[in-house]
């Protein structure tokens, strides 16, 4: 089976996001004062084969061994099947 | 005395690194190719700057998970001066041989200068050859460099006297201008810097030389004994 | 199957498809004579890219014919990748001037950073090591978002890429004007090192020789992008998207390192980048110089989407690609090269001696047509011209001077000028240092990187001031060539050769063609004059928005050697004490200078005149009294005139300098005649310099106390301002505009 | 009312996208040869002020103006409604 994984990787709460401040304040220099708050992560979407019960397990493995740092970074997936193969 | 310098693909300043010990220290270097996974041979190992794998991802996180790492962790763990130089650093803490991690530089754009250093521990086999809180100029050129730590970990760096050099004034953002640190051990050090571009006058500086004298002078010592 | 879905060529014809690939109905007649039959779409597509002008330079030809190309030293002129220059030792210099104009203005970051890994391509094809980047950009007035955005953007695409694949980026030029708002210039140069046996050629010899495609897969990305960047920008441009690639710096890092391997086997016959137009023009010129022909195999080019047409992988531009063909046999050697680089390499075709471009895709024959037709014989045209009006005007107009009531303002605001200002701002996100062989960085008038295992060093710029082009092109067109020049005498160097990129509107417009003309001219006898032989360069046309073309913008890119370390000089003041000089007079030359763009907030009139003679007696004069060791610093003067480069001479010095001036202080003060230069000269050395530089007339001292101090000729104070205060303005100029905090 | 905005940034199918290769050959090599093909995105976080209808205009302009570049990136979002000012 296919499946497609959308890994989201974004800064722990406590760390600041130079990345993200800018780009609220471009938002609010451009007029749209109503954004209060801007977080800038990464979504990775990964395209596998495998049986659905590995999937989890193996995509968690990736993340904690390359996709993710655990010093700066939260991580969480989505599993979705795509087609038999 | 034998340094490695490993070459990772996209590493770039690995040329410097190696010029700058074999013409101006004049010690041997040699470079070693991501794919040795021992480092066994050499006395000394040096992580150059560079984009490592296009520093896609993250800095240094491709790079870190190459069987070369073994080497570079054997290395560490055996007590030898493990020097990590921009994407050499970052590289370090992706292996988690060094706390910490790196951001985007506060501004978000890259940024070569020479920038003030301030020696914050010259008791460093890396440093001893410099006066303690020395000022120091010494060429930075990286995207990034925000060192960042939890206040627990700032807390320990400072305690155990890790902070090796700091920025005299804010250059990216980084945690209490941190510009270098090592491990508690004191063998590994990490520093955005160059110290291998600053290593003859008529590029600028010469202040860096002293860093790569600091490990000649440490290595001398510590094996004269067995020698 | 797919290529059901392909018009016939029948269609083609009745419908004139071609038209929409940028074929007059005059050239499909021509290759359907050249053919003896209809071209398929395929065909059709390949000589619409091959005779664009981007590729075929079917406008430009005949103004380039005129440019002096040989020279001794001249190893390699116009033609190849890069032009190569000797200098001595059996090494050689190879360097290149490219635009990405069109890409920058839709996707500023990927347009330029692409632009600068097709200039490195051309470089290391060659076989020569890229040692620096330079760039040349232009844009409309600081302060618009859009400009700013460009701005930015641009800057952090050279960056992005440069830094990335670790050459340094040494040296560039910016000018703002509001004639390229819609259409800004980005122009990326490299220069290289070779030894003399490492040269090669994009040659396919051989027949029976594989062909070899190197390097990061096919896509669907850029197709056209040659045609595209021979018409002019307008609002359909950004929904075309054709041209706009996503560079992979990490990629041609190891392409470039194994590549600069490949050049040390024997086996390797010719080797080529897939720049613009692809696979389609790097195996049908590869083909035609050799007097040979190609015959591929599509089904193996690497892919990157399943389902590529014929069509579209030859009209690819995507990036980081190169074509090689080695000695039959020998393939083996080349793939496990590149294997080990971790870089795909296939073997798609082979040499054959029909002179055709022969490609088979599933099975089938897609094209076969006569590669000559592709590459040598596209059209040429010499298009009709006429002297535009203004410039009739111009030439009536009376030269006058400016209005100046403060000196001192005027100064301070002309440091303001974004075009005059510090531009740190960019080079300090470039890494100039990376490799350890830049011994002038950024921000002096020639960047000079030592060679390493010698005692020479090369010296190298971008230069043009086009509203000079503007006001009159042969006129500006020397003084272009003249200024580069000067930027690498004041570094202590020797004017070798020029690479030049002509960026100009619409060639069909009669008058756009006439500046094309004089300026090609002009920059032709400065050339001549200065022995800089032309040895390569590129044309960037139909730079224009809604009508508006830019300015005739021809950028110099100079390469010079440094004969011994030792010479190496900067514009930067060295001791207190020193003298100062200026070497040539100034003449009420105000026409384009950035006084009348101040004070009219437009330029007119004729721009200074310049005397060839004296420009080239004066360089040599110069050059000599820097190699006898009399100078301390020079430097050029240019946008701003005396005042504004000996600010220059003292900023980020910690001096001041105290001068004082003649009768027409505001002449003295701000003209921009050319053929100048500020000098600095340790007292000890004041006989022997003024014996060297016979022009250069005592103006006055470089000063402990940091303080820029004028005296007019009886003796009254004209301007008194600290050297920080000055540093402030003109550094700050452009951080504030765009709003940035370092 | 406060919304929650997650604006999803990807490079277009036609387009090469170098970090997503990088990545995929990384994890082969590191055993998770299942990987087939991965996509590397952005994922940005708004937090705004504003009226429920409003928000998706407001939001696409944002994406338009700042947020992507339409020349060769694709974007799309999904808005929460997280609390009461
Ligand atoms: N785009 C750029 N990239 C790199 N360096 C630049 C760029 N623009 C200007 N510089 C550097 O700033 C300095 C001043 O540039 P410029 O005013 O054009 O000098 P000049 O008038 O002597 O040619 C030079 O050293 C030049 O190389
Ligand atoms: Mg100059």
């Amino acid at each position: 089976m296919t499946y497609e994984v959308q890994v989201f990787v974004t800064l722990k709460e406590a760390v600041l996001d130079p990345q993200g401040s800018a780009v609220n304040h471009s938002l609010n220099q451009l007029g749209y004062t109503e954004v209060e708050d801007v977080r800038i992560g990464k979504v990775i979407t990964l395209t596998l084969e495998g049986e659905r019960e590995m999937v989890d397990a193996r995509v968690t493995e990736m993340c904690e061994k390359l996709l993710a740092n655990p010093v700066i970074e939260d991580y969480r997936f989505d599993v979705r099947e795509v087609s038999a193969p | 005395m034998k340094f490695a310098v490993v070459v990772f693909p996209g590493s770039n300043c690995d040329i410097d690194m190696y010029h700058a010990v074999r013409d101006e220290l004049g010690e041997e270097a040699v470079y070693v190719d991501y794919r040795e996974t021992s480092l066994k041979e050499y006395d000394a190992v040096l992580l150059p700057g560079g984009f490592s794998f296009g520093d896609y991802l993250r800095s240094g996180a491709i790079a870190a998970r190459l069987p070369i790492a073994r080497g570079i962790r054997e290395a560490a763990a055996e007590g030898k001066p493990v020097l990590g130089v921009c994407n050499g650093f970052q590289v370090l803490l992706e292996l988690g041989l060094l706390p910490g991690a790196m951001r985007r530089n506060r501004q978000l754009s890259f940024i070569c200068k020479s920038v003030t250093l301030e020696v914050a521990n010259s008791s460093t086999l890396f440093t001893s050859a410099y006066q303690p809180g020395e000022h120091v100029t010494i060429p930075v050129a990286h995207g990034d460099g925000n060192y960042f730590c939890d206040e627990a970990t700032l807390e320990e760096l400072r305690t155990n006297g890790q902070i090796a050099f700091t920025y005299t004034e804010d250059v990216n953002g980084s945690v209490d201008r941190i510009a270098g640190i090592t491990n508690k051990a004191g063998n590994v050090l990490g520093m955005m810097p160059h110290p291998e571009r600053a290593v003859d006058e008529l590029l600028g500086s010469a202040d860096g030389l002293k860093m790569f004298q600091s490990i000649l002078t440490h290595w001398r010592e510590t094996h004269a004994v067995k020698n | 199957m797919l290529l059901k879905t392909e018009p016939s060529p029948e269609t083609i014809k009745q419908d004139r498809l071609y038209a929409e690939m940028g074929l007059t109905d005059q050239e499909f007649q021509m290759i359907e004579d050249t053919l003896g039959r209809l071209p398929n779409f395929t065909e059709t597509g390949l000589f619409s890219v091959m005779w664009s002008e981007h590729c075929s330079y079917k406008n430009s030809k005949v103004l380039l014919k005129k440019f002096p190309t040989e020279a001794q030293h001249v190893l390699q002129g116009p033609g190849e990748g890069a032009g190569i220059i000797d200098i001595g030792d059996e090494q050689a210099v190879a360097f290149k001037i490219e635009s990405h104009n069109h890409p920058s203005a839709i996707e500023p970051y990927q347009g330029a950073a692409t632009g600068v890994g097709g200039i490195i391509r051309d470089v290391f094809s060659m076989g020569a090591r890229p040692v620096a980047l330079l760039n040349s950009l232009r844009f409309g007035e600081l302060g618009k978002p859009r400009v700013n955005y460009l701005f930015e953007q641009v800057v952090a695409g050279i960056a992005g890429y440069g830094n990335c694949i670790g050459i340094p980026t040494v040296g560039g030029e910016v000018q703002f004007d509001p004639c390229y708002e819609g259409n800004p210039l980005v122009n990326a140069m490299c220069v290289g090192l070779i030894d003399h046996k490492d040269i090669q050629k994009g040659q396919a010899k051989g027949v029976g020789n594989p062909v070899i495609y190197v390097g990061a897969s096919t896509g669907k990305d850029g197709i056209h992008g040659a045609t595209f960047a021979s018409e002019e920008l307008s609002e359909t441009s950004e929904s075309k998207r054709p041209a706009v690639q996503v560079g992979d710096p990490f990629m041609e890092k190891l392409l470039m390192e194994a590549c600069l391997e490949v050049v040390k086997n024997d086996a390797l016959v010719g080797i080529q980048d897939m720049g613009a137009a692809g696979l389609t023009s790097s195996s049908a010129e590869m083909a035609s110089k050799a007097g040979s022909g190609i015959e591929m195999d599509l089904d193996r080019v690497p892919q990157r989407e399943k389902g590529m047409s014929a069509y579209e992988m030859m009209l690819s531009e995507s990036q980081e690609r190169m074509l090689l063909v080695v000695e039959k046999g020998r393939e083996q050697e080349f793939l496990d090269l590149f294997d080990r680089y971790g870089l795909m390499a296939v073997v798609v075709g082979h040499v054959t001696d029909d002179k055709r471009l022969r490609l088979t895709h599933r099975g089938e024959t897609v094209a076969d047509v006569p590669v000559d037709a592709l590459a040598e014989e596209a059209p040429v045209y010499h298009k009709p011209s006429k002297v535009p009006a203004y410039f009739e005007q111009f030439q009536k107009q009376d030269p006058s001077v400016p209005q100046v009531d403060s000196l001192e303002e005027t100064l301070m605001t002309l440091l303001a000028q974004p075009t005059i200002a510090s531009k740190e701002w960019v080079y300090n996100q470039y890494d100039y240092m990376v490799r350890t062989n830049t011994v002038v960085m950024p921000g002096s008038d020639a960047a000079v990187i030592r060679i390493r295992g010698t005692e020479k060093a090369l010296a190298m710029t971008t230069d043009c001031n086009s509203r000079y082009l503007y006001l009159d092109p042969e006129e500006g067109g020397k003084l272009a060539v003249a200024e580069a020049a000067r930027n690498i005498v004041c570094s202590g160097a020797k004017p070798l050769g020029v690479t030049d990129c002509l960026n100009y509107g619409s060639p069909d417009r009669p008058e756009i063609f006439w500046q094309l003309e004089k300026s090609t001219d002009g920059l032709s006898e400065a050339c001549r004059a200065l022995e800089t032989p032309v040895i390569g360069g590129n044309v960037s046309l139909y730079n224009e928005r809604s009508g508006e073309a830019v300015y005739p913008t021809p950028v110099i890119g100079m390469v010079g050697l440094v004969e011994n370390l030792s010479h190496i000089t900067t514009q930067q003041a060295k001791n207190a004490g020193d003298l100062i000089y200026v070497v040539g007079e100034a003449d009420r030359d105000f026409g384009g200078s950035e006084l009348q763009k101040l004070t009219d907030g437009t330029i007119s009139g004729r721009p200074p005149r310049i005397d060839m003679e004296t420009e080239k007696r004066r360089q040599n004069e110069v050059l000599t009294a820097i190699q006898a060791g009399t100078v301390a610093s020079a430097h050029d003067l240019a946008e701003g005139g005396f005042l504004v480069a000996l600010a220059e001479t003292v900023m980020g010095t910690g001096l001041g300098a105290s001068v004082s001036i003649g009768t027409d202080a505001v002449t003295e003060s701000f003209a921009e005649t050319p053929s100048r230069y500020v000098i600095t000269v340790a007292k000890e050395q004041q006989s022997r310099f003024e014996a060297l530089v016979p022009d250069a007339r005592f103006a006055g001292e470089v000063t402990a106390e940091p303080q820029l101090t004028v005296t007019g000729s009886t003796g009254e104070a004209l301007i008194a301002v600290g050297t920080a205060e000055l540093e402030r303005t003109w550094k700050g100029a452009i951080p504030c505009l765009v709003k940035s905090e370092d």
